[in-house]
């Protein structure tokens, strides 16, 4: 049973690096940015996945709060982005 | 030795206190200053009674009580505190303060006008203090602090109110202050070999390196201090924008003193040395001695003049201390005397032509000598002395110094073969020395009378009696050198030595007198082959008194010899300043490192990290 | 190991940035590499083979906790991170303003 | 009343966040709510008496299970879309007339929109829903509102209004 | 910048540091956030600009090669010095405790503090817990200080 | 002495606290208890300067007593060198910020100055009374993040740049110190300074020693400004307000800089020959380098900067020289001299220092320029700017009778004594540059022009301006005193004997 | 400053309460599970900043909005610090002190002043973090114009 | 009995996680990266979490997990929405013809009232 949570664990940290691939390459802001928030979203994963290995339930709080500031982060990248254009 | 108070601090605090006077009152404070001066004079002649002896003062507890606890913390002082009461020093002082004590009455009366040096005589009394101080303390620690602070009161001694003096007040102070740095040195490894700071316990043979290094880096603090070449750029430019009571204090008779005082201190006392550093000192006397008076003779501002000229006399106070031989060193600190006295009377003389006219040009002025009699014969006889005309000072001095030369020949040793060079170059510095002094003379009291000076008058009583007792200085010296100066003043301090007396014909007076002639010659030589230029050149207004000497014109002539116009254009861009050259290449290293810093984030970054793995590759790998 | 490796490569890669990047923003990015890699070797030179993260449990009995001063200290490094990297913000946004670039080799009056 | 809602969900929240009973933590929490209030509790909605009527609660959760049918239906789509060599995708922007009235039952409607995969709301203005589509199955406006927002529409009206 | 830290938070997570996860997740998101409002203002200009950037960026990759090769220096050095440096050092996994000891065993009794690192932070070493606040204080005024419009009067 | 210690932390930071709050509702509050509380501080520290207490003092915050003899509180350690450099700090706060109170009326943002340089001056009191190396990094990041704002204060092209730029290259600084930080807890499992001498006291590891100094040295160096970490501080500190200038100049780069690397060389590692000589080739290159930079500037300000890398180097050279005739167990007494001339030149340094920037900052106060070559004939205008600023350029230039002449006389001789000449012979030659350059500086502010129409309005700046210089000034003649063996033994031989007796600092602060 | 689509106000009406909540949580609970007054602080400053933009807000209240958050922030390091050197004070001679007693281990009130510290550093951190993206969003906003 | 449940649903969310990814990767524009990304994942890690409920019981833990999957999906859709709202006003091209866009009217009209 841990050796498959483990799998979990490694593969969806293995995800990650999709994210960081679409981060890294852009091209746009907000390409990175959809990257960053898709990457909150697998961690809040990777917390429940952690949160079972190890039994602790603290885990998932960090999860929560990950949600919540990454919906921070986007709005506020959103924000931005409708205030000016690109093609100004 | 409360003596010693009275004379090295009793003009210190006096000037302290002096500065928390308002400049209104400056009669009030000259006065002070004369009272003061006056005090230390007298107890300096007390201290010449006083057998040679060390004193060790107890410098703060006598004056504070004792263990208290704001006091107590000042005690480690006194045991640096040891003054060296010798033949040499107790007459430096002397002569210090009798200087000090003649240019204060000069000065009371030069700036009760226009007074527009600031606090002129509070850094007066201290420069006064200080230099007795500097000359008797046996501490070299002592000695480089006194030395250092005497700098600074000399830069705050000329104005430097306009873009020409300012600069000259700084590249004064920039030389005086370099050498004291440099003195550092020379006391640090002093103190490294022998561990100790007192002067009368060193005997240093500079058979090492780094002994002569020593020596030569305290050579370099009494060459600037007295102005030797080719650390005397300061002192033409200092007498010719500083105040003239300025000038005559400092660099014309006290720096000279302090200067000659350390040289025969460390070339006498301190060090023994060897063969080289003696050539090494004659070079550079006679040198001193024949670029100076080479360069005075084309100066058309007296001021400057006569600070070249200062410069030139220190040749023959090198010359002679170079030579070693007490004959030597009794001739080069007789002429020192000398030279202080006669020079104080001719800048003195000189002030107070500035002060009357107002012009510093030689090619404004003449004819004065009716309308300022008194100065003109106080300008003439110390000129005449500075000439070595006998029976004046100088005549005297140089003349043992000539004699010392002959001497010096007589040892075996490299230097000593080349006596003849010396004396011939020693007798073209006097000659080219005579050819200033007629040019001083017939510049400024001679030759036809400017319109615009018919007003002049002479000055007042005050301001031409120390240019008189100067004079009459001179004289009495001069005619009582061989049967009381000598032997009771200059003899002490070298030991006895043989000497032929004063008027007995030998080879030396020929040469003096040679020397004389020689100068006129040079003079008229110059004049005679310029008169027709002269002529076509002024044109109708010829008919002016016969005996005008038409300055300018001499001063070309010299420059058109074909060889001293190329020096003499060098020395106009002053490729031979050492001060222009290092400033020449600091500039240049500081473009260099500047353009380096471009301003560019990145590259600090990078010099970061450079020397980081710079650091890592040393010492860890 | 491998995070020591990864550390060292992300310190290097900040540093790359810091040395070669010429906009500001590229700059303080690479500075922040270089500060990750920090906190992370001070977490790694804390970390126990085995241990757990030092918050008490009732249910564990013999607790193996990892070392927590390394991470207090990591902790408060962040803060301050933090707090510098605001302020260096602050002054990019107004260099902005002031200098209409980024670029560091356009802001680059002081020199000499 | 407005406020007492707004309590009592905090509240709520607050104790399944900490999920204990103890008398130190219900004042912790009262305490927390209360400030919580004093900070928002003038942007909480407006119309809170909704809250405590029970059968929107039952729609609520039959509207869940809708929903996640729905999603799992679209994400399906999507992952063959993904997966697809050729990427079968014609995106677009679609306009949607809406029926829902308040403005909490848009947000939930278009957050549902967002959340099945394949479409997303951009925006609404006024009675319209802008929706981007990544397959845009049909250009006829009364084909695709249907596909989209129909099914939702329906039960959100129970809940919202 | 942004995923980096968040991949951080990872690192973290399997590192059995919760506290920093949690702290960093933050962080970082606050850095982003003003990130955003910096870099977004700009990055429009950037692009009008292409023509000049070009002739730049020509430059700069003709430097490219050097650049890359000083940093590789740069790190071949630091790293074969942190080699030697740390060869007598406990290697990773296996370190031993000493100031920790005390905060670990027996911290807790002394606290009262389940969560042993705020234990740390706020007991043992609060000073520097207040250290750190008055560092973010500093960093709000300092902010306030430096996005003034009118510096001077 | 006990928790009045903790007021040094304590009072400026509640100042700082303060000030946003109460600043708002009472006028001229900030300027008050920011004079008021550094003189307070400055009393303090000078009664514990003098009250002849030489023993090493240690104060446990949160009186965690150590377990197992392991030190686990953060303490604060009181010896000669704390007090000495507290005495520096709070000395200078105090002038600086009582000549702000007319300096920074052009200002917007009053309060934020007040609060920042209280933060500052807290940050760097923390700093040199810490006894933890986490805890000092901590404290240096205030003073140094209140630092970066100031330098900014007027947020104008310039002084943005060169904050910038700071931050940038202080940034890379706080890293490195933070990972040196790191290596030493992972060698010796604590934080404790004393802690962990008396750990690699025991330890021969030669290449994790040097590996750490390394970073260290350039961590701190780059705070301290040596070349070749030097290059923010031109542009930093000729940007920031004067009074902050004579702050970062007099103090900060000590404090930060110069402190830490004394305290954790000399009390922390075991002092070896690499790093000595370390410090004698980077202390003559920044003494060397920073000299010739400074003389071709012609903005006061950035002169003055340059001028600091210049003398921190001789302080870097005195300490340096005499670390290596420690290591060669060379003679005590010399190594004890040029520790002496060192820590004599830093004191110096920090009141001419200051004093020089506060001129500067009157001078730009009065005529709106800082470059000397629209400067001149000031001497007139502003006697008590002018005659400040000559003594402050003689005792920088090292004429006597002004301080700094005789702590590079110390330094000099100290230097020939243990045979470096070459070092010796370049701190002769610097001081004849820092003299030409400060001649310069007198030449085309002060004369150059008699001009007496062309700024008729400039008078002397108002008094609080007026008397922190006169103050200062009084110092630079004063401090000579420190010449003496007397007021030596007072105040300077208890700082060298905690640095020459390397390792009872560590046993004094494990026996309490 | 604008507002955002209705759909995002929605949203962060609800939301934001619950997110300032959890803020609280983190704080109170900061010595039981991870977290603590610096995350925390961290939770309800972006919850403050959603509402901020999302609601968008004139110029003058953003202003008074900052003055009030930088007031707070000063009053709670202060009130640190008060706390901290009130051993000082009141007898123990202690700086940082932990006076308070310890409690028992795991419940939420325990840990001597470590909650009191947890909530005071909250608070500032909140406030700071809340200032300066003021800060920068009224710095935006006044140069735009 | 729960663990297996759990970690079947671990493994969906795996699976729904990767097409997300897939998806972040391959998609050709920032709308439907976002398409993909957002919605796949959401529910994938809402699927893990409701697995984490599973091993957890309606403990404390397992509470937190079932919060968060509301919270989740609320500010996962929210972000989403914001996001493409803001690429679209940024300019970013609804890859390279659209069939339909509808609100690029309603974004100019928008304007030309901002304009005014
Ligand atoms: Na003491
Ligand atoms: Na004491």
């Amino acid at each position: 049973m841990n050796t498959l949570l483990h799998i979990i664990l490694y593969a969806q940290i293995g995800l990650c690096f999709f994210c960081l691939y679409r981060i890294a390459r852009g091209p746009t802001i907000p390409d990175r940015m959809v990257g960053i928030d898709i990457f909150g979203i697998l961690v809040v994963g990777i917390c429940a996945v952690l949160a079972i290995i190890t039994g602790r339930m603290f885990m998932i709080d960090i999860g929560i709060a990950w949600v919540i500031l990454s919906f921070a982060g986007t709005l506020t990248l959103a924000k931005y982005l409708s205030k000016r254009k690109l093609n100004e | 030795m409360s003596d010693l108070y009275i004379i090295i601090f009793l003009p210190v605090v006096a000037g302290i206190i002096l500065f928390a006077f308002p400049e209104k009152i400056k009669l009030l404070k000259g006065i002070i200053a004369t009272i003061i001066s006056a005090i230390a004079f007298l107890f300096s002649i007390k201290l010449f009674s006083v057998s040679p002896q060390l004193v060790n003062l107890d410098l703060f507890s006598s004056i504070f009580t004792e263990g208290t606890l704001p006091w107590k913390i000042l005690q480690g002082a006194n045991k640096f505190s040891s003054f060296n009461i010798d033949n040499l020093s107790k007459f430096i002082t002397l002569t210090i303060c009798f200087f000090g004590l003649v240019i204060v009455i000069y000065s009371m009366a030069y700036f009760y006008k226009n007074y527009t040096l600031k606090n002129y005589f509070p850094y007066f009394l201290i420069t006064l203090g200080l230099s007795a101080g500097a000359v008797l303390t046996d501490n070299l620690l002592f000695f480089i602090t006194f030395w250092g602070i005497l700098g600074f009161t000399l830069y705050k001694l000329i104005k430097g109110y306009d873009e020409e003096s300012s600069s000259t007040a700084k590249k004064t102070l920039i030389m005086i202050g370099s050498s004291d740095g440099i003195m550092i040195l020379g006391i640090g490894i002093i103190w490294k070999v022998y561990g100790t700071f007192t002067i009368s316990d060193l005997n240093i043979p500079t058979t090492y390196p780094i002994l002569t290094i020593a020596f030569l880096s305290l050579l370099i603090g009494s060459f600037t201090k007295a102005g030797a070449f080719p650390f005397h750029t300061w002192i033409p430019d200092y007498t010719r924008h500083a105040p003239v009571p300025s000038s005559a204090f400092l660099p014309a008779s006290l720096d000279k003193l302090l200067g000659i005082y350390f040289l025969t201190r460390i070339c006498a006392h301190m060090f023994t040395l060897n063969q080289w550093l003696t050539f090494l000192l004659i070079i550079i006397g006679v040198m001193t001695l024949i670029f100076a008076v080479m360069m005075a003779l084309i100066q058309q501002n007296y001021k400057k003049l006569l600070g070249y000229n200062a410069v030139s006399q220190v040749g023959y106070m090198v010359l002679g201390l170079g030579l070693g031989t007490p004959l030597g060193v009794a001739g080069g600190l007789f002429h020192m005397i000398n030279h202080a006295i006669y020079k104080s009377g001719l800048f003195l003389t000189a002030g107070s032509v500035e002060k009357r006219t107002g012009k510093v040009s030689l090619d404004d002025l003449g004819g004065l000598s009716k309308a300022m009699p008194i100065t003109f014969i106080s300008a003439l006889i110390c000129g005449l002395a500075m000439s070595g005309v006998p029976p004046l000072n100088a005549f005297a001095s140089k003349w043992i110094i000539y004699q010392g030369i002959i001497d010096f020949g007589k040892e075996p040793g490299v230097a000593n073969q080349l006596w003849i060079i010396w004396l011939g170059l020693a007798v073209i510095g006097s000659a080219l020395t005579v050819a200033t002094f007629i040019k001083f003379i017939s510049g400024i009291f001679l030759g036809r009378k400017r319109a615009e000076l018919k007003k002049v008058k002479e000055v007042n009583f005050l301001m031409w009696l120390p240019g008189i007792i100067l004079t009459i200085v001179c004289i009495g010296i001069g005619v009582l050198a061989s049967a009381i100066v000598v032997p009771k003043f200059i003899m002490p301090l070298t030991g006895k030595f043989e000497y032929i007396g004063i008027w007995n014909p030998s080879i030396v007076f020929v040469l003096i007198l040679a020397s004389i002639l020689l100068g006129i010659l040079i003079y008229f030589v110059g004049n005679i082959k310029n008169f027709r230029t002269e002529d076509s050149f002024i044109g109708g207004e010829k008919s002016q008194e016969e005996t005008s000497f038409p300055v300018v014109e001499f001063y070309k002539t010299i420059r058109n010899f074909r060889l001293f116009s190329f020096i003499y254009n060098l020395a106009e861009k002053k490729w031979f300043d050492i001060y222009e050259i290092s400033k020449k290449i600091t500039l240049y290293i500081s473009q260099w490192l500047s353009k380096a810093h471009t301003g560019i984030l990145t590259s600090y970054v990078f010099w970061i990290f450079i020397g980081l793995i710079i650091m890592m590759i040393i010492l860890i790998t | 190991m491998t995070l020591f490796i990864l550390c060292f490569v992300l310190f290097l890669v900040g540093l790359y940035g810091v040395l070669t990047r010429k906009n500001i923003i590229k700059i303080f990015i690479g500075l922040s590499f270089m500060e990750f890699s920090t906190f992370l070797f001070l977490v790694l030179i804390g970390y126990i083979e085995g241990g757990i993260a030092p918050i008490i449990s009732k249910n564990i009995t013999n607790p193996v906790y990892v070392d927590p001063l390394p991470q207090a200290m990591v902790l408060t490094a962040i803060v301050i991170a933090l707090a510098a990297n605001s302020m260096l913000l602050a002054i990019a946004i107004k260099i902005y303003k002031k200098y209409g670039t980024f670029d560091i080799r356009k802001i680059s009056n002081l020199k000499g | 009343m407005k406020y007492i809602t707004f309590f009592l969900i905090l509240f709520l929240f607050w104790l399944l966040l900490t999920f204990e009973l103890s008398v130190a933590n219900i004042i912790t929490g009262a305490v927390a709510s209360l400030i919580t209030i004093l900070f928002f509790g003038k942007y909480f909605v407006n119309d809170v008496k909704k809250f405590f009527h029970p059968h929107r609660y039952f729609w609520l959760i039959v509207y869940t299970f809708v929903f996640l049918w729905e999603c799992l239906k679209a994400n399906f789509d999507v992952a063959y879309r993904v997966i697809h060599p050729a990427m079968p995708i014609k995106p677009g922007i679609v306009k949607v007339k809406l029926n829902l009235k308040t403005g909490i039952g848009r947000t939930i409607l278009a957050a549902s929109i967002t959340m099945t995969p394949g479409t997303i709301t951009v925006d609404i203005i006024e009675d319209f829903i802008y929706i981007h589509w990544i397959y845009v199955h049909s250009t006829d406006p009364e084909v695709y509102s249907k596909k989209i927002s129909g099914r939702f529409e329906n039960y959100l009206k129970r809940i919202f209004e | 910048c942004g995923i980096v830290g968040y991949g951080l938070v990872i690192c973290f997570l399997l590192l059995k540091a919760p506290d920093l996860a949690i702290v960093q997740i933050v962080v970082e998101t606050i850095t982003l956030i003003i990130m955003i409002a910096v870099v977004l203002d700009s990055t429009r200009h950037e692009l009008k600009k292409t023509a000049i950037e070009r002739k730049w960026k020509s430059l700069i990759n003709s430097k490219a090669l050097v650049n890359v090769l000083i940093t590789v220096i740069i790190g071949i050095v630091l790293l074969y010095s942190f080699r030697l440096a740390i060869t007598h050092l406990n290697p990773f996994g296996e370190h031993t405790l000493r100031m920790s000891e005390a905060y670990l065993y027996g911290g807790a009794d002394k606290t009262g503090s389940a969560n042993l690192v705020t234990g740390i932070l706020f007991d043992f070493r609060g000073y520097d817990t207040f250290g750190e606040a008055t560092i973010l204080f500093t960093a709000a005024i300092g902010v306030l200080t430096v996005l003034r419009i009118k510096g001077r009067k | 002495m006990s928790w009045l210690i903790t007021l040094f932390v304590i009072l400026p930071l509640a100042a700082a606290f303060l000030i946003p709050v109460i600043g708002k509702l009472i006028k001229g509050f900030q300027k008050t208890i920011t004079s008021v509380v550094f003189l307070f501080l400055t009393v303090l520290s000078l009664f514990f300067l003098f009250d002849g207490n030489t023993e090493v003092y240690s104060y446990k915050i949160g009186g965690w007593e150590p377990v197992n003899g392991v030190p686990i509180a953060i303490y604060f350690v009181i010896d000669g060198l704390t007090i000495f450099m507290l005495s520096i700090i709070n000395l200078i706060g105090f002038f600086s910020a009582f000549y702000a109170i007319s300096y920074i009326r052009r200002f917007t943002a009053e309060n934020n100055f007040y609060t920042l340089l209280c933060l500052m001056v807290g940050g760097m009191n923390g700093v040199v009374m810490t006894g933890d190396l986490f805890n000092l990094f901590v404290f240096l990041e205030i003073a140094v993040i209140a630092s970066y704002a100031l330098v900014a204060f007027g947020v104008e092209k310039h002084e943005l740049e060169a904050s910038f730029k700071y931050q940038v290259l202080g940034g890379i600084a706080s890293l490195l110190i933070l990972f040196g930080i790191g290596l030493i807890y992972w060698k010796t499992k604590t934080l404790n300074i004393a802690d962990v001498s008396d750990i690699l006291k025991y330890s021969n590891d030669r290449s994790f020693l040097l590996f750490t100094q390394i970073i260290l040295i350039a961590g701190f160096g780059l705070k301290a400004a040596m070349i070749p970490f030097h290059a923010w501080l031109p542009d930093a500190h000729s940007s920031a307000p004067s009074p902050i200038s004579a702050m970062l100049s007099g103090v900060l780069i000590k404090a930060i800089g110069i402190y830490c690397i004394i305290r954790l060389f000399f009390n922390m590692f075991i002092i070896n020959h690499e790093i000595s000589l370390v410090f004698i080739i980077l202390g003559s290159l920044s003494m060397v380098l920073g000299v010739f930079l400074a003389v071709g500037q012609w903005d006061i300000k950035r002169l003055l900067a340059y001028h600091s890398i210049s003398q921190m180097g001789y302080v870097i050279i005195g300490v340096g020289i005499g670390m290596m005739i420690l290591v060669n167990n060379g003679n005590k007494s010399v190594a004890a001299l040029a520790i002496t001339g060192g820590l004599f030149h830093l004191i110096n340094h920090a009141v001419f220092k200051s004093l020089l920037f506060l001129n500067a900052g009157a001078i730009e106060y009065k005529t709106g320029t800082r470059n000397l070559k629209e400067l001149g004939g000031l001497f007139a205008y502003m006697p008590v700017t002018y005659s400040t600023s000559l003594g402050a350029s003689m005792a920088i230039s090292g004429i006597p009778p002004f301080n700094g002449f005789f702590s590079k006389l110390l330094i000099i001789i100290a230097a020939i004594k243990g045979r470096f000449y070459l070092v010796a012979f370049l701190a002769v030659i610097v001081s004849i540059i820092t003299l030409a350059s400060f001649m310069k500086f007198q030449k085309f502010s002060f004369f150059n022009k008699s001009s007496i129409t062309e700024k008729p309005k400039i008078n002397e700046v108002p008094f609080p301006m007026c008397f922190s210089m006169i103050v200062l000034a009084i110092l630079c003649l004063g401090l000579s005193l420190l010449i003496f063996p007397g007021v030596r033994e007072t105040v300077l031989t208890p700082v060298v004997d905690i640095l020459m007796n390397t390792t009872d600092y560590s046993s004094a602060i494990k026996d309490i | 400053m604008k507002g955002m689509s209705s759909i995002v106000k929605k949203t962060t009406q609800l939301l934001s309460g619950m997110i300032f909540l959890y803020g609280i949580y983190i704080i109170t609970h900061g010595h039981l599970t991870p977290g603590g007054g610096f995350a925390g602080g961290t939770i309800i400053a972006a919850s403050l900043i959603i509402l901020v933009l999302a609601f968008g807000s004139d110029e003058l209240t953003m202003v008074k909005r900052k003055e009030g958050s930088s007031v707070t922030e000063s009053l709670a390091i202060l009130a640190f610090l008060l706390f901290a050197s009130l051993a000082l004070i009141i007898g123990t001679n202690i700086f940082f002190h932990n006076y308070l007693p310890e409690g028992i281990i795991g419940n939420l009130i325990s840990a001597g002043v470590i909650p009191l510290y947890n909530i005071l550093v909250g608070i500032e951190v909140a406030a700071a973090l809340f200032t300066i993206i003021l800060a920068f969003i009224i710095y935006k906003e006044e140069i735009s114009k | 009995m729960n663990s297996i449940i759990g970690v079947i649903l671990l493994f969906i969310g795996l699976l729904f996680n990767l097409f997300g990814c897939i998806g972040l990767i391959r998609f050709p524009d920032v709308y439907n990266r976002l398409q993909a990304g957002t919605k796949c994942v959401t529910l994938g890690t809402s699927s893990m979490l409701l697995g984490m409920l599973f091993f957890f019981g309606f403990s404390e833990a397992g509470i937190k997990a079932v919060i968060t999957i509301p919270l989740l999906f609320l500010s996962a859709s929210v972000a989403a929405h914001a996001l493409i709202r803001g690429s679209y006003i940024f300019g970013v091209k609804i890859g390279d013809q659209p069939i339909k866009d509808d609100y690029k009217e309603q974004v100019e009209t928008d304007e030309k009232n901002e304009v005014k």
